[in-house]
């Protein structure tokens, strides 16, 4: 027995994702962010996407890219806070926005990928993030209905990854990535590395194989991932 | 009819063995085939059984049994194992049977008043692989039919049973219950449907045997 | 800024158990059981226990020891296949048993370490697990309610830790421990070796010191961690 | 205030630290300080920040700005990040605000119509972390009180606050509101009333000042 081999090219993995797709894109800033699989996903046009990131990265940077080629139907996210581009687009109404509270995404994306329906949260009970969710009591407290977040298809940036998809991610470049990788029909992995099937410590392992789908391996690393001057 | 089962394991598939008779496929994969085994206690990319003598005192499979690694094998916690099970991550999985009823039922975890141990994992095996193969002997130790027109014992998961392997035959549920696709050496179609305890429905054309 | 330092010894961490508390116990099997915290367990004498463990290990072994002592009132399990004194007990009305679905057990005690009231989901639900349970449909379809659960302390087995807590785990032996030691007031970790600080690779912690309470270090394995022979 | 409010970490807490002023709060904790810093993208052990020049580009904390470990620091995912945070892991986090009501509420996220750019991480901070304290201006670029009777922005998280380090004064919120307990070097009691717009209970006693 030996593991299945899942490197592939990045363009022919791209091309899977259809116009109307739903998208999970790792990252919270730069790190984890998969600039280079989001560059294709620009380069191969689907239009009308749900994207599914937990902030829309910078002017210029990222996401962005996704905003300004007007293939964005709706963001589902936390913080756009350092994006004034997105912010003028959510206001001029050219794109949907629905927040989250950022721990809260997380969860759902989660459940998503743990194949649960929901959970059941107190979070920002008494705050307009309530509105329009369903309540349920626990014990006798109230709880909102957070439905699970699937996607059909996850891009992911991992540090290092084998050719079945083990992956590994480097300090906060990692954020998003786990739950995003188990959540999605489709998972498409870049990677700084990719290394010999069992040169990943089993132990070691930070996302398994099992959830990944394709694995692209990264030759260079752009601008846009290095440290941002500010 | 572990060798015959063994073939239902395609190049690619991740897939997850259940405890008792299914564990023995392992020993019947091709070493050419690419495919990753799952165990419910937190480990992808299963290896051979070993020995007391050479076992990892920290790496068991979820029967006890003493297992070894493979390039790239991955262990991660409980939570995550059965995320990769109800997410629909494995492509297949192996279950033993006290009972399978002709609409696809299963009952393997409890015996009321004679064996309620819990049901471990086996629910989520049942309710979320994308396909469910039973492996059973066909009758029980006292001779009467496993394979039934509704099981009598409590279930497991409704309709997820694919198909059936046991001593006499390959059985498939289809839409109208049970199907005969092979037969054992030596069984007849008419052996096979006198030991099964729900109508059978017999193609007339001739069928292979394993 | 230096971290905390949470080594201790065994005796008063475990002296903070009290007659009626729930504990959860780590280990699926032997591997990750952690044996020698339950001996301590069981000559401090706390009664009345809610013991939450996968299994319920083999007939004088693990927490079969609290069994025999009479120390547990009602056990939350997944199954208990291999102990046969266990379900002597349980048909004769000595313990309470609950079980769950093994990831369902999982997905609970993870909810409590999350700090999320209860999951939906819709595993068992065409089984006797599904009785007593209450229903809230997600989309139009019916899930059950699975309550979070939390304890008043967890005991947990590590491979390795530092002296914040922060641990690491060692193939199958992982298993219910890292959601365990989320899911507790008090988190007591014993642990095979306890490094400097910093001896662990920020990258490599599997549970965050951040969860983790009291960290002792094993001094000898005893036999019961050993390969069982069958 | 930053270094006053930098008392408030005491030796063995797990502390987040908001974006904004809260995080210049690193700069004033004493070395010998036994204490663990938590940001929301996944870590804890928070070390100083660090210039450009020798930054890690994959080593950031929720403010976007480039930080460092610690002997002892974490990575971890988004998830755990806040499983921390809900389950009561955190003994204490210090925000930025808006409005502070005088029975706790915190408004800090959204001026509708003025700006809006989501919540992050702010609800599960103020609604879970075990003790909430405010660090902010004692009135707004206007000069009109950011401590009110009730808040009128959309809140954050109702009667979460605990206490008040502004550049006058520090406030607790009591069972009846407002009390004053410091007040800053040249300000008087009256002072802080005056730029408060709610009711501020000032003790018999003589206060420290900060």
């Amino acid at each position: 027995m030996r593991l299945p081999n899942k490197t592939c090219a990045m363009g022919a993995t791209i091309a899977r994702i259809n116009d109307g797709d739903t998208v999970m894109v790792g990252g919270f800033g730069v790190p984890g962010t998969p600039m280079t699989l989001i560059h294709a996903l620009v380069a191969h046009g689907a239009k009308n996407l749900t994207i599914i990131k937990n902030d829309a990265n910078e002017p210029g940077m990222g996401i962005d890219h996704l905003l300004r080629a007007g293939l964005v139907k709706r963001l589902i996210t936390t913080h756009l806070g350092l994006n004034a581009h997105a912010i003028g687009l959510m206001n001029a109404g050219k794109i949907e926005v629905e927040f989250n509270a950022q721990g809260i995404l997380a969860e759902r994306i989660r459940a998503g990928g743990a194949g649960i329906g929901a959970i059941l949260s107190d979070v920002g009970i008494d705050t307009e993030l309530a509105q329009g969710k369903q309540i349920v009591e626990v014990e006798g407290k109230p709880h909102l209905v957070e439905t699970a977040l699937r996607a059909d298809v996850a891009l992911i940036h991992a540090d290092r990854a084998d050719p079945f998809g083990n992956l590994g991610y480097v300090a906060t470049a990692r954020n998003f990535n786990p739950v995003m990788a188990m959540a999605a029909k489709c998972v498409i992995v870049e990677a700084e590395a990719v290394v010999p099937l069992g040169a990943l410590p089993a132990d070691a392992v930070q996302t398994p194989g099992v959830f990944v789908d394709h694995v692209v391996a990264l030759e260079t690393l752009t601008e846009e991932y290095a440290v941002v001057e500010r | 009819m572990i060798a015959r089962a063994a073939l239902e394991i395609e190049s690619g598939m991740t897939v997850n063995l259940g405890i008792g008779l299914p564990t023995k496929v392992i020993d019947h994969l091709p070493s050419h085939l690419e495919v990753c085994l799952h165990t419910e206690n937190g480990m992808s990319g299963i290896g051979p059984t070993l020995p007391s003598d050479r076992a990892d005192r920290n790496l068991i499979d979820a029967g006890g049994a003493y297992v070894s690694t493979v390039p790239g094998s991955a262990f991660f916690d409980s939570v995550t194992s059965f995320a990769m099970v109800r997410s629909g991550r494995l492509d297949l999985t192996m279950l033993g049977a006290f009972e399978v009823g002709a609409n696809g039922d299963l009952a393997n975890w409890k015996i009321p008043g004679k064996f309620s141990p819990g049901v471990g994992g086996g629910i989520e095996l049942a309710q979320k692989a994308r396909r469910v193969v039973v492996l059973t002997t066909h009758t029980d130790r006292a001779g009467k039919p496993k394979l039934k027109t509704e099981c009598s014992l409590p279930l497991t998961a409704r309709g997820c049973v694919a198909r059936i392997f046991t001593d006499m035959a390959v059985i498939d549920v289809g839409p109208e219950g049970f199907e005969l696709v092979e037969t054992a050496q030596g069984v007849s179609s008419a052996d096979v449907a006198a030991a099964t305890g729900a109508p059978l429905r017999i193609p007339n054309t001739a069928l292979p045997s394993f």
